[in-house]
């Protein structure tokens, strides 16, 4: 029983944080509980929210993907690059772009067998470098102003664009993980390979799948944001796997593998934007932001473990 | 056993299996075979080549030679998935499940039943579940997660996979290392059930009186070749053991030797943990092997774990060479002059990646270090000392433990307390997945130990070996202390009843 | 017949030369092949120019090899790099070199302490714990000095620079520090008790906990090491600049853990070689030297480093298996 | 109980920090590039600050950390704020396009602060105020022709690629060569991404790559890489034939122009300058004034000649 309620608090605990926070800056800041300033918090989280979708699907299978970052603001700059092909051949392309150096992360770790974290800081430098090559490092400007309606739009006048597709994304990958067997095959390879195996899953493909879905996770968020900016910039996605893989173990996800679900992850990801968002709206000077920041990290999982139950 | 009356049915054959490994030849020409509903046991000791075989049989190796035939046709196995689509199954000594999972997804792990569009049928799933569990009498629920259950009930989940997936062959292997003998009465029964629904089943273990419960027939294996079969009973267990060693072996379980005790070495008084384990006394002098019975799960573990330091007690006292000690860590115990062998030899004993020399002297090194520098020489000279008196088999000292059999590796982990000459030292089941050879010069060398004024204390759910090597015998139950026995009172029977009469349920078949 | 066979032997052979020198193979086919289109390239000029560029994150790669095989995880020594970089330049003027080196390194084991706290003794997961500590690191350097640019006012006569700019017979300073830092760790692991520990408990933690080591110590006393040569690394970076920025140690983190990386240590621990880590620091430092010389851009380096860390990795693999693919 | 200690501590560090000030009815809200990467953009945001305070108007100061994406989401947070006027220091002038135009339709001036916004962006601020980075490069080009005689080869090393600083300076300095000084040959350009260590190794680079002749100038993005660069020129013992020109002043060059003769000339651009102005011409935007699209505030030249006449920076 009591550990049925540790292993509660334990998993659940975004829930308390995020409650806290909504209290906190509530009360700070006038301007933080209005409309107009969630439909921005909704539009801020949807990207890295993106990426954390595939980020989520690739830690319960005990992998990481430091890349995303990197592949996110390459797919934004072929997006930009491959507008006067039209905007549906951009897209694709972008996502054609995600999905191949996913896909490159997934043979690597599943076929060679190498550790997916050195495999994605592989690719973490050198999609960077590809970035660099292909922007010829200076920001590119979208031609086709339409472009940029994908981000600007509102449903029903109300609600950003960006935002729903990622709660759709996130809703459609919450129901695979659920419901089908890729899904649970997904814990199964996390919570234990070896069976897996023997039990006749096919490891190595869905490990591929799911560094393509995390490819093309980010390639979606990059389009995402090449709409926001209407640019292709180099200097865009130094920080966001930092944030990605924060706000997914803020969520619960265990880094181990086997456990996690993306509804937390959701939980993680509006944790990190309002935090952000009502340190923003609050003026908090930039570094003290910083330490802020870095400082919660630390004690989430302090605190995280504090639940944890004795012997595993 | 009960014996099945109608022609058997051939159901899986091997011919002339060769299976080489850079540098040995692992199985060497075996022809072997099962048939329906009968138990076939595997037996050798490490190394014999049973686990290769095994694993020919369920597609994980794939052979040089020789040719295999289900049910009279010849296939070729080329991966783990073609075995199980033929209903061959393994079930390994390290379970097969994902622990965060639950029972009906575990039993139908891999191929989980699905509708149109790749949806999950969760009815069917727990329908399937559910009737596989009900076959087996378990009494636990297809939506309990594994993590959540023990260890013996975690193995019936196995066996209720392979009966999902339409066995015809279960492999199993060593499946009673970690059950109490509860838990190994209800494997027999399932075992039963199995030969009762035709399932050819191979049955691999070192223990040689439970092949005999079980078994039709028995394979013996030695250095990867065929050394016979033998219907179970026209055979007898010295005959088999003769066989599986190629010598005859007088006594396996070297008869302790009555040595003059000394002064009392620990004395452990009314300690207590948690949910562990309550009030637990015994002393153990100079000279003793004091014999700690007790089936998994009793809190045995948890109290050698305590007085090495790993946990602490919540209340009561140990006073090691009559003074009050507080063991706080394990550096500490080591410290006092006590060492621990280990229940699980390559998770808590070993390092596997490191080599003999270095996992031997590991324990040795902060005591002989020259300002923190390792002195070669004298680890050097431990490491010949410990390789002659243990008979150690390796190929040198820079050998990885990991390429040695169990029993050496055992005889390592007890090297490592040896060289430090200590007061105390606990072992904890120290022939678990130990061949019959090795087994008997490790029960020799808890009697030398004892001999040259060690305290030992032995923990183990083996009667035979506790009765073998102990001068003394305490038993623990459920985490209490039941019983107290010198040598010249106790018998088996005794022992027994010590731990049962306060259990509720005891099946004996 | 026989020709298959001895064909079969070769390809295990070549395998077994493979994986006990690959590293050092392809560092010499690095240099042979840029020295083709470079003369420059092995001139002894340039050999001592890419040594002094590799040394500081050469100093930073021993510590970060001692923490990896003992299977834990770094991620805030760029950061930490960039604040003892800042203090040593800071109190340089102040109060004097002496007292700030002193207090740099004393900074340096104060990380070491937290994190070597959190991760041993409380035994929170090292790449997150650090992973916070890399941000929080960067905000109290620049807290500290307000976000501004600190310079130790007269270059030329500070004896200060002595470890960045200075020679010891004809070799810089710099190299000096860093070839005596392998030697020393490259000793501590192998000869002595600890650097044995470090191997035993990346190898088996639990194995090590029962032999009596005390592992939550000598994860703290090894986090307390990588904090020290990163203070070490921020002198000497201090010095080599006379002044001080606030992200100077930014991506640090990266290109010292594909150095160690690449000279074959293990991210899971139990395994790695000082000496190893040397080769893998002078491959990136080479590299990074041929391309500039080449004439490209430093970042078209960054995708041949993509491919040169996962062929690195996956001929380690590969050799220990006997084939390319799993 | 624990949770809500850290809490309360929590929101006093942050009450403490918040830089909230005083009244007038006028509130400026400033994203900045990246304060804290140089002394530059550090002193800017201070000198911002005060000069805030001291016309009595309120702000809300962040910062995007060189993050284009952070950024856009920094400029529809001020917008929630409702402030009376915007000022934006681009990471990205072509980023924020999209974005400004909201702010546009919002109704919120908006000021570019220091690097310029594309052009297709002009119709939608109100006004730049800051150096001019593209004549910048130009008066560094001029200066290199001066000190070669007009004859020579020039290596660049420049700022992180991708920042518009570091374009318009490069950009500038390269326009100005090929229109009017035919003898100068710009033969390579590397980034440093205004990294003094990075400097220091390419410059190390380019002197193994080019022998004693073999070039003559070297041009910087700023002094604070020129400084990297000088280390590398004189452990080499080159300093006698090269001649070094840099896009802006900092301490260490003014230090170094005085004491040596490697660097020839750069450029005095105030932190300090560049924030004053940007306050006065954000507040006359909040106030509704009109107010000139370009507001350059003056960089002059510094070289041996005229170093007397300027105080040394103080950043």
């Amino acid at each position: 029983m009591k550990k049925q309620i540790t292993d509660f608090i334990k998993k659940q605990s975004i829930w308390f944080i995020l409650l806290l926070s909504l209290i906190f800056f509530g009360t700070m800041q006038a301007n933080f509980l209005t409309l107009r300033n969630f439909q921005n918090i909704f539009l801020q989280i949807s990207i890295n929210g993106l990426m954390a979708i595939g980020m989520t699907y690739l830690m319960i299978n005990g992998e990481i993907d430091l890349s995303v970052g990197m592949i996110y603001a390459l797919c934004a700059a072929v997006v930009i690059g491959f507008q006067p092909l039209g905007i549906i051949p951009s897209v694709l392309a972008a996502l054609a772009t995600g999905m191949v150096i996913g896909a490159i992360n997934g043979i690597f770790v599943a076929k060679a067998e190498i550790n997916s974290f050195i495999v994605t800081l592989g690719a973490m430098i050198g999609v960077r470098g590809l970035l660099f090559v292909y922007t010829g490092e200076r920001a590119i400007l979208g031609t086709d102003l339409r472009f940029t309606y994908l981000a600007s739009t509102r449903i029903g006048g109300v609600f950003p664009l960006p935002a729903l597709i990622f709660l759709v994304f996130l809703a459609i990958g919450e129901y695979f993980l659920r419901n089908t067997s890729h899904g649970r095959n997904a814990y199964a390879i996390g919570g234990n390979q070896d069976a897996a195996e023997k039990a006749g899953i096919a490891v190595k493909k869905h490990l591929i799948i799911n560094f393509v879905l995390s490819g093309a996770m980010a390639a979606t968020a990059g389009i995402i944001a090449a709409s926001r900016m209407n640019t292709a910039t180099p200097t865009l996605g130094r920080m966001n796997h930092l944030w990605v893989i924060i706000a997914v173990v803020l969520g619960g996800t265990d880094l181990k593998g086997g456990y996690g679900n993306l509804v937390r992850t959701l939980g993680g990801i509006f944790v990190i934007g309002i935090l952000d968002n009502g340190l923003n709206l609050m003026g908090v000077h930039t570094f003290y932001n910083m330490l802020f920041m870095g400082s919660i990290l630390i004690l989430v999982i302090f605190i995280g473990k504090k639940f944890e139950p004795l012997k595993s | 056993m009960i014996s099945i009356k109608k022609t058997k049915e051939k159901i899986l054959e091997l011919k002339n299996i060769t299976k080489i490994f850079p540098g040995i030849t692992a199985v060497d020409d075996v022809t072997f075979e099962v048939n329906a509903g009968e138990v076939h046991a595997l037996v050798g000791e490490n190394g014999a080549g049973k686990s290769t075989l095994m694993k020919v049989m369920a597609g994980i190796h794939i052979p040089e030679k020789g040719s295999i035939s289900y049910k009279g046709e010849k296939i070729k196995l080329k991966n783990p998935l073609d075995a199980k689509k033929k209903g061959i199954i393994l079930i390994h000594q390290e379970l097969s499940l994902v622990p965060q999972m639950t029972v009906a997804e575990n039993i139908l792990l891999g191929s989980l039943p699905s509708k149109k569009g790749g949806r999950i049928n969760w009815k069917e799933l727990h329908n399937r579940a559910q009737e596989a569990i009900k076959k087996l009498g378990c009494q636990f629920k297809s939506t309990d997660l594994v993590e959540d259950l023990t260890i013996a009930h975690q193995q019936m989940v196995e066996i209720a996979r392979a009966i999902s997936y339409d066995a015809k062959v279960v492999i199993f292997d060593e499946p009673t290392a970690s059950l109490t003998q509860e838990e190994v009465e209800v494997l027999y029964k399932n075992i039963e059930l199995l030969k009762e629904q035709g399932i050819g089943i191979i049955y691999i273990s070192h223990k040689l009186n439970e092949i005999f419960e079980v078994s039709d027939k028995i394979t013996v294996l030695r250095d990867g070749k065929l050394v016979d079969t033998l219907d179970t009973d026209k055979t007898d267990e010295p005959e088999i053991t003769k066989k599986m060693i190629g010598k005859n072996i007088e006594d396996f379980f070297a008869s302790k030797k009555i040595s003059k005790y000394g002064d009392e070495v620990i004395r452990v008084e009314n300690i207590t943990r948690k949910d562990e384990f309550e009030n637990i006394n015994f002393s153990i002098k100079e000279g003793e092997v004091l014999g700690l019975y007790g089936l998994l799960g009793a809190g045995r573990t948890e109290v050698a774990e305590t007085i090495f330091g790993i946990n602490q007690p919540d209340s009561g006292q140990i006073y090691f060479k009559g003074h009050e000690v507080n063991i706080s860590s394990s550096k500490k115990a080591v410290h006092l002059g006590i060492g621990l062998v280990p229940e699980s030899r390559k998770e808590q004993g070993l390092v596997l990646g490191m080599s003999t020399l270095e996992n031997i002297s590991l324990a040795k090194i902060p005591y002989v270090h020259n300002y923190g520098f390792i002195q070669n020489k004298e680890v050097k000279e431990i490491f010949d000392k410990y390789k002659d008196r243990l008979s150690i088999s390796t190929t040198g000292p820079n050998q990885k433990v990991m390429n040695l059999s169990g029993g050496n590796q055992q005889k390592i982990v007890i090297g490592k307390w040896l060289c430090l000459n200590p007061d105390l030292v606990i072992l904890d089941e120290p022939t678990r997945g130990i061949d019959v050879g090795s087994k008997a010069e490790i029960h020799n060398l808890i009697a030398e130990l004892a001999e040259t004024g060690m305290a030992v204390l032995v923990i183990s759910s083996e009667i035979p070996e506790i009765l073998g090597v102990s001068h003394r015998i305490i038993t623990m139950h459920q985490g209490e202390q039941t019983g107290v026995f010198t040598d010249e009172e106790v018998t088996e029977d005794k022992l027994i009843q010590s731990i049962t009469s306060h259990a509720e349920d005891i099946c004996k078949v | 017949m026989s020709n298959g066979k001895t064909g079969k032997i070769n390809k295990e052979k070549i395998l077994g030369i493979i994986k006990n020198q690959g590293i050092l193979i392809f560092f010499a086919l690095l240099l042979f092949s840029v020295s083709l289109v470079s003369d420059r390239f092995l001139s002894a000029r340039n050999i001592i120019l890419v040594l002094r560029q590799v040394s500081i994150t050469g100093v930073m790669a021993c510590g970060i090899t001692f923490l990896l095989i003992s299977g834990n995880f770094d991620l805030s020594i760029g950061s930490l790099l960039s604040l003892t970089t800042v203090v040593v330049i800071n109190l340089h003027d102040k109060i004097g070199p002496v007292p700030a080196i002193i207090i740099t390194l004393g900074v340096g084991i104060l990380i070491g302490i937290i994190n070597g706290t959190l991760v041993g003794y409380i035994k929170l997961n090292s790449m997150i714990v650090t992973l916070g500590m890399l941000t929080v690191l960067q905000a109290v350097t620049l807290i500290y000095t307000g976000g501004t640019y600190s310079a130790i006012s007269r270059p030329d006569e500070a004896w200060f620079r002595f470890f960045g700019r200075g020679y010891i017979l004809r070799i810089p300073t710099p190299v000096i520090i860093f070839g005596g830092l392998v030697i020393l760790f490259h000793i501590i692991l192998n000869k002595t008790v600890y650097g044995k520990y470090l191997f035993a408990l990346g190898g088996n933690r639990t194995a090590s906990e029962y032999t009596g080591i005390n592992e939550s110590f000598i994860t703290f006393i090894t986090f307390i090491v990588t904090g020290l040569t990163t203070a070490l690394a921020g002198i000497m970076m201090g010095s080599r600049l006379m002044a001080a920025q606030n992200y100077i140690g930014e991506g640090y983190e990266f290109t010292v853990l594909t150095a160690v990386v690449l000279g074959g240590t293990s991210l899971f621990g139990g395994s790695g070689s000082v000496i190893k880590t040397l080769i893998g620091v002078l491959i990136l430092g080479f590299l990074t030297n041929a391309f500039i010389i080449m004439g490209f851009p430093y970042y078209v380096q960054w995708i041949v480093q993509w491919g040169i860390i996962i062929g690195a990795v996956w001929m380690d693999v590969a050799s220990k298996r006997g084939k390319l693919w799993a | 109980m624990k949770k809500l200690f850290i809490l309360l501590t929590l929101s006093l560090i942050l009450i403490a920090t918040s830089g909230m000030v005083m009244a007038e009815d006028i509130v400026i809200g400033m994203t900045a590039n990246n304060t804290g990467v140089d002394s530059y953009q550090t002193l800017h945001d201070q000198a911002f600050r005060e000069k805030a305070d001291e016309m009595g108007v309120e702000y809300t100061i962040l910062d995007a950390r060189g993050e284009p994406m952070r950024q856009v989401d920094q400029i529809m947070d001020l917008m929630t704020q409702d402030v009376d006027v915007m000022v934006v220091w681009p990471v990205s002038g072509q980023a924020i396009v999209p974005v400004l135009r909201q702010v546009q339709q919002a109704g919120i001036p908006v000021l570019i602060a220091n690097s310029k916004v594309d052009e297709s962006g002009f119709e939608l601020v109100s006004g730049f105020a800051g150096p001019d980075n593209i004549t910048q490069g130009e008066y560094a080009a001029q200066m290199m022709a001066e000190a070669l005689d007009g004859e020579g080869r020039v290596v660049e090393i420049m700022g992180t690629p991708g920042y518009i600083t570091a374009e318009e300076r490069s950009q500038g300095f390269h326009d100005e060569i090929e229109a009017n000084y035919p003898g100068i040959e710009i033969i390579e350009t590397q980034p440093a991404d205004w990294n003094r260590e990075r400097a220091q190794e390419v410059m190390e680079n380019y002197l193994t790559k080019y022998d004693d002749g073999e070039i003559d100038g070297v041009y910087v993005g700023d002094d604070n890489m020129g400084v990297g660069a000088i280390n590398a020129i004189r452990s080499e013992g080159r300093g006698d034939n090269l001649k070094m020109t840099s896009a802006t002043m900092f301490a260490d060059g003014y230090d170094e122009m005085q004491s040596g003769d490697i660097l020839y000339g750069t450029l005095y651009q105030s932190p300090i300058d560049d924030a004053n102005y940007t306050v006065e011409i954000a507040v006359k935007l909040a106030r509704g004034e009109e107010v000139e699209f370009f507001n350059y505030f003056e960089t002059p030249k510094v070289t041996d000649e005229n170093i007397a006449e300027f105080e040394r920076p103080v950043w």
